[in-house]
C-alpha cells in the first residue's frame, strides 16, 4: 500500500483511521484520502499564491518608493482575493479565430502542471502527498508542462504576438533545462537519493552546516546556478521574455481574459513558488532548523528564496532573445555540467564526504 | 559670415538664380525659380563655404493669393542659416522633390502633398499618411478650404 | 537550416502598444524575430494645429504650443514667442529672459528624466521608471507654484513671462538642483554598469553620422553621433551666450550613448540653472503688449530653439493681421520617426524597441 | 461569468433567492470596485499625468488599480488624451476587446468635447462620447492627478451601486 510510505500528520492519520472505522475498503479508502489531501494542497497553494500577488505588489511599491495596495484592509490585505473574484465575473471572451480545444485546455494545463509538483514537495517533517522515490525527477518532468500550455496558449490565440511569446518561452524552459536538471544533479550525486524526503534528510543536522549549498564550492555554485535557471523556468525579469510587457503587448496571454487569465496569473505564482521550495529542498535544507517547528522552516526559506525572485524582478531589465539563448547555452551549461562532473570526482574520491 | 555676407556671398555665387526678399527678418531669404531649385540646392549642399548640408524644415504656405515653398536651411559645419522660397502658380502647383539632396525632405513633401496638394514631382511615395485613411474632403491647409464644421473667426479690432 | 522554408509575416504594432509613446503605428515585416521591414504610420494624433493656428490671434496661439510639445511645454512656448517678439522687435525685460533660461532648463531636465524612466521601463526595468517621475514632481512643483500648471503652463507670454517668481521659489528651486544633483548618481548607479543593460543597448541602433545629418536629425540623438552642435552655442538665442556650460558629445551613436548623453545633459542644465539663480536681476517681467490688437510688422522668420529631443524649430510668417498668416511647427521627433527604419531595420524587436526609446520620440510633435 | 450572467434568473424563482442575490451583489460589486485594472493607453498630454499618478507621489496601486497592457485583461480604459477622428476606430476596437464589465474614464478636455482648443479642428473627434459610453468625465488640459484620482473612487461609487440584472442589458 502506496500509504504506508507517506507519513501523514496528525489530522490525515486520525482522518484514516476515522474512515477505516467508517468501514470503507479500499481502493476507496485511499482514493477518499488522497482526495482530501490534493484539495487541502490546493487551497493552501492558492491562498499562497494569493497572498504572493499581494506581497510582489507591496514589494514593488515599497522598492518603488511608494505603498502599493493600501484601501482593502490593513495594509490592502485582501486585495488579492478582490482581484481574483473580480476576474471571477469577467466576460470569458473567446476570440472566433482560436483554435478551440488548444485554447481552452491551454489555462487548464498550466494551473494543473503548476499543482502537481506539490504532491512531492515536503512542506515539514511527514508534510508530504506522496513520498515518491523519484521525487526531483517526476517535478522535472511535470514542470516542463507548463512550457506546452504556454505554446498552446500562443498557438490556439491566433495572434501573431500570443505566437511569438508561446515561441519564446518554449526556446527559453528548454534552454534553460538544462543547466537546471544539471544543478539539481549536484545535489543528487551529494544526497545521492531522488526522492525529496531523503534529500532533506541528509541535511539534517548541524544546525545548518549540513545544507547543500554549504557545500564548498560545488553546493554554492550549483545554487547560483539553479537560482538563475529557475528564474527563467518561473518567466520572471530578467527572464520574461515570453511575456515582454513592451514587445509583446502580454505575450502569449494577450488573449486570455478573466478567469483563464487568472490561471495563467496564478500558476505564475505558484510556479515561483514551486521553484523557491525546490531550491529550499535541494540546497537550503528543506524543513531542518533549529528551533521552529519544521512547516515554519520551509516556509521561511521559500519565501525568502521568493523575496530573492522578486527583488530581481523589480532591479534589472530585460535581456533581448538571443542574449537569453547565449547566456544559457554559452555560459551556464558549460559551468553547471563542469560543477557535476567535478563534484561527482570529488564524490568518487571520496574526499570530503 | 554674418547675415550681409552670406547674403553677398550666395548672390554673387548664384549670379540670378536666386534673388534675396526683404521679407525674412533674423535669417537670409531668397526666392528661387521652381527650375532652378534642384541646382541651387545642390550648390548650396556642396559648396565649401556654405555646406547647407542639414534641411530643418519644409513648410508649405498658402497667401491666399499664392502658393510658396519654403526650405529651412542649416548649416551644421560653418554654423549658418537660410531660408530658400519658391513661388508656385495656383493653378498648378508642382515642385520637384529635393530628396535626391536631402533624404530628410521625404516626409516633409509628403505632408505638403497631403495637406496642401502641391504635386511633389520625383516624390516616389506620396501616399496618405497624418489624415484620416477615409478623409475626402480636399487639402485642408489652403485657405479656401471650407467644411461644414469648420468656423473662420473674423479679425479682432478693439 | 538552409531547406527550411520560412513566411515573413506582418505585426501591426500599434498604435495602442505600450512603447511606442502614444500612437505611433509600426508595420512591421518580421522574419521569425527579426525585423525586415518597418513601414511608420503617423497622424494618430494629427489635431491641425497649424491649421487652428492661422485662425487664432498670436496670444492664443501661445497655449496651444503646450500642446504641440508637452513634455517640455516651456520650451514650445518659448520658441514661438521668441519668433513673434523678433518679428515685432519687442525688447524682453532682463528679469524676463532670466526666469526663461530658468524655466527652459528645468523642463529641460523634466523631459530627460521621462526620457531616463520610459527608456529604462522599454528595456523592461520598472523601478527606473518611477525614480525619474519622483525627481520630476521636484520640478513640477517649481512649476506650479511659479504659474499654477503641472505640465501645459502658458507662462511664456509675447514680451515676457506671465508670472514674477514666489518669493519661496529660489530656495525651492536651489534645494531641488542639490537633490536632483544627487540623485544622479543614483540613475547612473541603477543602469549605467548593469551588464543587462549594457547588453541592450550598446551597440544597439548605430545611427551614422552621414545619416543622421543626411536625415535632419538633431540633438542629443546627433550629438551621440559624434556632431557637436547645440543651438545653444552655435545660434544663441535668449540669454544662452552669457552662461558657462559645455556639450556632451559621444561618438558611437548607438542607444548606450543616447542614453548617458541625456544623463549627461541633466548636469549641464544644473550648471546653468545655479548661474541663472545666482544672477537674476530684479525688475519687470512683463512688457505689456496688447493682446487684442497686436499685430507684428508683415514679415517671415524661422525660429529655432534646442529643447530636450533636439531642434524645435517655428516658421512664422505675418502679414500684420492679428493673426499669423502660417505657422509651421518643426518637431525633431519628427526627423527621428522618419530615419527609424533606417536604424532598425533588419535587427531583433527587441532591439527595435530599444532603438525606439531612446530615439525619445513624442507623437505630438510628429502628428502636430 | 456564464452562470453568474443566469443567477438573477435562476435565484428569483426560489423563495428568499432575492436576498442571496443583494448579498452577492454587494460582494462582486465590492470586489469590482476594489480591483479596477487600467488600460496603458495614452495619447497625448494627459497620458503624463496618467504616468504621474501612477508614479511614487500619487500611486494609483493604493486604490488596487494596476495597469494592463492587454485590453482583454482590463476594466477600465482612461482615455488619456485627445482622440482623432483617425484614432476614433481604434479605440471602439479596443472597447470592443475587453471584457464586460468595462467602463471608460474620460480624461481630459480633449475627451470631454473636444477640448479647449479643437472646436474648430477638422481632425480631432469632439468628445469620445460619439465613440464610447462613457462612465465618468474628467474636466481639465490636462487634470491634475488629484482629479484622476478623484474620478477613479467615483468610477468606484458608481461600479458599487450596479447590480448583476444590469450586466444582462449590456
Amino acid at each position: 500500500m502506496i500509504l504506508a510510505t507517506a507519513e501523514l500528520i496528525g489530522i490525515f492519520q486520525w482522518l484514516h483511521g476515522f474512515l477505516v472505522d467508517l468501514g470503507l475498503k479500499e481502493p476507496w479508502l485511499s482514493i477518499v484520502v488522497y482526495c482530501l489531501l490534493s484539495v487541502t494542497v490546493f487551497g493552501v497553494l492558492c491562498l499562497i499564491a494569493l497572498f504572493l500577488v499581494w506581497w510582489e505588489r507591496k514589494i514593488a511599491g515599497h522598492i518603488q518608493q511608494r505603498f502599493g495596495p493600501m484601501r482593502n484592509g490593513w495594509h490592502g490585505w485582501y486585495q488579492t482575493v478582490m482581484d481574483a473574484l473580480k476576474l471571477l465575473q469577467k466576460e470569458d471572451i473567446r476570440v472566433d479565430t482560436r483554435d478551440k480545444a488548444v485554447f481552452f485546455w491551454a489555462p487548464v494545463i498550466c494551473f494543473v502542471a503548476a499543482f502537481m509538483a506539490y504532491i512531492v514537495i515536503p512542506f515539514g517533517k511527514g508534510l508530504i502527498v506522496a513520498d515518491l522515490n523519484i521525487g526531483i525527477l517526476y517535478i522535472i518532468a511535470i514542470t516542463t508542462f507548463t512550457v506546452i500550455s504556454l505554446l498552446m496558449a500562443g498557438w490556439g490565440s491566433h495572434n501573431k504576438y500570443a505566437l511569438l511569446g508561446g515561441m519564446r518561452s518554449a526556446a527559453q524552459v528548454v534552454s534553460y533545462e538544462v543547466p537546471m536538471v544539471a544543478s539539481i544533479l549536484t545535489v543528487i550525486i551529494f544526497s545521492g537519493s531522488l526522492s525529496m524526503v531523503d534529500i532533506s534528510n541528509s541535511q539534517q543536522g548541524n544546525l545548518i552546516f549540513n545544507w547543500f549549498i554549504f557545500r564548498p564550492p560545488f553546493g554554492i555554485i550549483a545554487f547560483i546556478t539553479y537560482i538563475i535557471a529557475a528564474t527563467a523556468e518561473a518567466n520572471r525579469t530578467p527572464f520574461d521574455i515570453p511575456e515582454a510587457e513592451q514587445e509583446l503587448v502580454a505575450g502569449f496571454n494577450i488573449e486570455y481574459s478573466g478567469m483563464k487569465f487568472a490561471m495563467f496569473f496564478l500558476a505564475e505564482f505558484v510556479n515561483m513558488f514551486t521553484v523557491s521550495a525546490i531550491a529550499t529542498t535541494l540546497f537550503l535544507g528543506g524543513w531542518n532548523g533549529p528551533l521552529l517547528p519544521s512547516w515554519l522552516w520551509f516556509l521561511i526559506k521559500t519565501l525568502l528564496v521568493v523575496l530573492l525572485l522578486m527583488v530581481f524582478r523589480w532591479t534589472f531589465p530585460r535581456l533581448r532573445v538571443d542574449q537569453l539563448m547565449e547566456f544559457a547555452w554559452k555560459f551556464l551549461v558549460p559551468v553547471t555540467f563542469a560543477n557535476l562532473i567535478l563534484a561527482g570526482w570529488m564524490k568518487y574520491a571520496g574526499w570530503y564526504w | 559670415m554674418t547675415g550681409d555676407e552670406l547674403k553677398e556671398y550666395i548672390v554673387g555665387h548664384l549670379e540670378g538664380k536666386l534673388k534675396p526678399l526683404e521679407s525674412g527678418k533674423h535669417d537670409p531669404l531668397f526666392e528661387v525659380q521652381e527650375s532652378d531649385l534642384l541646382t541651387v540646392a545642390q550648390v548650396l549642399r556642396d559648396d565649401e563655404n556654405l555646406k547647407f548640408d542639414f534641411l530643418s524644415c519644409i513648410s508649405g504656405v498658402d497667401t491666399g493669393e499664392r502658393f510658396e515653398i519654403v526650405y529651412s536651411l542649416a548649416s551644421l559645419a560653418n554654423n549658418l542659416r537660410i531660408d530658400l522660397k519658391v513661388v508656385l502658380s495656383r493653378e498648378k502647383p508642382e515642385v520637384e522633390s529635393v530628396q535626391e539632396i536631402w533624404p530628410a525632405a521625404n516626409w516633409y513633401e509628403r505632408e505638403i502633398w497631403e495637406l496642401y496638394g502641391f504635386d511633389i514631382k520625383n516624390h516616389g511615395n506620396l501616399t496618405r499618411f497624418l489624415l484620416a485613411d477615409d478623409w475626402d474632403q480636399g487639402y485642408p491647409m489652403r485657405k479656401d478650404w471650407d467644411a461644414p464644421d469648420f468656423v473662420r473667426f473674423p479679425e479682432l479690432e478693439r | 537550416m538552409s531547406g527550411l522554408l520560412t513566411q515573413e509575416f506582418t505585426v501591426n504594432m500599434g498604435p495602442h502598444h505600450p512603447s511606442t509613446h502614444g500612437v505611433c503605428r509600426l508595420i512591421l515585416t518580421m522574419d521569425g524575430e527579426k525585423v525586415v521591414k518597418i513601414e511608420p504610420v503617423i497622424g494618430y494624433l494629427h489635431r491641425s494645429m497649424e491649421k487652428i493656428c492661422e485662425n487664432r490671434t498670436y496670444a492664443q496661439c501661445v497655449p496651444l504650443m503646450d500642446r504641440f510639445e508637452y513634455v517640455t511645454a516651456m520650451s514650445a512656448e518659448y520658441v514661438f514667442v521668441n519668433a513673434v517678439e523678433k518679428l515685432a522687435e519687442i525688447e524682453v525685460p532682463e528679469r524676463a529672459e532670466y526666469l526663461r533660461v530658468i524655466m527652459l532648463e528645468l523642463n529641460r531636465i523634466a523631459s530627460h528624466l521621462i526620457f531616463y524612466g520610459a527608456t529604462a521601463m522599454d528595456i523592461g526595468a520598472l523601478t527606473p521608471f518611477i525614480y525619474g517621475l519622483r525627481e520630476r514632481e521636484l520640478i513640477i512643483d517649481l512649476f506650479e507654484m511659479t504659474c499654477g500648471q503641472r505640465l501645459t503652463y502658458n507662462y511664456m507670454k509675447i514680451g515676457g513671462v506671465s508670472h514674477d517668481i514666489p518669493k519661496e521659489f529660489i530656495p525651492k528651486c536651489r534645494e531641488a538642483v542639490k537633490i536632483i544633483g544627487e540623485k544622479m548618481s543614483d540613475y547612473e548607479g541603477l543602469l549605467n554598469e548593469n551588464p543587462i543593460w549594457l547588453a541592450r543597448t550598446k551597440n544597439v541602433g548605430v545611427l551614422p553620422t552621414d545619416l543622421a545629418k543626411a536625415y535632419g536629425v538633431s540633438g542629443p540623438v546627433l550629438r551621440a553621433s559624434g556632431v557637436k552642435y547645440d543651438i545653444r552655442k552655435n545660434d544663441p538665442y535668449s540669454i544662452y551666450d552669457r552662461f558657462d556650460f559645455n556639450i556632451p558629445c559621444r561618438h558611437n551613436g548607438d542607444s548606450y550613448d543616447r542614453y548617458l548623453l541625456r544623463l549627461d545633459e541633466i548636469r549641464e542644465s544644473l550648471k546653468i540653472i545655479i548661474q541663472a539663480l545666482d544672477g537674476l536681476p530684479e525688475g519687470d517681467t512683463l512688457k505689456k503688449v496688447n493682446p487684442f490688437n497686436f499685430k507684428p510688422p508683415a514679415g517671415e522668420m524661422y525660429s529655432r530653439i534646442e529643447n530636450s529631443r533636439g531642434e524645435m524649430g517655428v516658421y512664422i510668417i505675418s502679414d500684420g493681421t492679428t493673426k499669423p498668416l502660417r505657422v509651421k511647427m518643426r518637431g525633431s521627433s519628427y526627423n527621428h520617426v522618419q530615419v527609424l527604419p533606417k536604424v532598425a531595420t533588419g535587427v531583433l524587436i527587441a532591439d527595435l524597441v530599444a532603438t525606439f526609446a531612446t530615439l525619445d520620440v513624442i507623437m505630438p510633435e510628429v502628428d502636430r | 461569468m456564464g452562470i453568474i450572467k443566469k443567477l438573477p434568473v435562476y435565484s428569483e424563482k426560489i423563495p428568499g433567492g432575492g436576498l442571496v442575490l443583494t448579498s452577492l451583489d454587494a460582494i462582486f460589486n465590492y470586489s469590482r470596485a476594489c480591483s479596477v485594472w487600467y488600460l496603458l493607453f495614452g495619447t497625448a498630454c494627459c497620458a503624463i499625468e496618467l504616468m504621474c499618478t501612477g508614479a511614487a507621489r500619487y500611486d494609483f496601486d493604493r486604490l488596487g488599480m494596476i495597469f494592463r497592457a492587454t485590453p482583454r485583461q482590463a476594466d477600465v480604459i482612461i482615455v488619456a488624451g485627445t482622440i482623432t477622428k483617425k484614432f476614433a476606430p481604434r479605440l471602439r476596437r479596443l472597447y470592443d476587446q475587453m471584457a464586460e464589465p468595462r467602463y471608460i474614464i474620460a480624461m481630459g478636455g480633449c475627451t470631454v468635447n473636444g477640448g479647449p482648443f479643437y472646436y474648430d479642428c477638422y481632425s480631432v473627434e469632439k468628445g469620445i462620447d460619439h465613440i464610447v459610453p462613457v462612465d465618468v468625465y474628467i474636466p481639465g488640459c490636462p487634470p491634475r492627478p488629484e482629479s484622476l484620482l478623484e474620478g477613479c473612487l467615483h468610477l468606484q461609487k458608481k461600479i458599487k451601486t450596479q447590480t448583476i440584472s444590469d450586466w444582462q442589458e449590456k
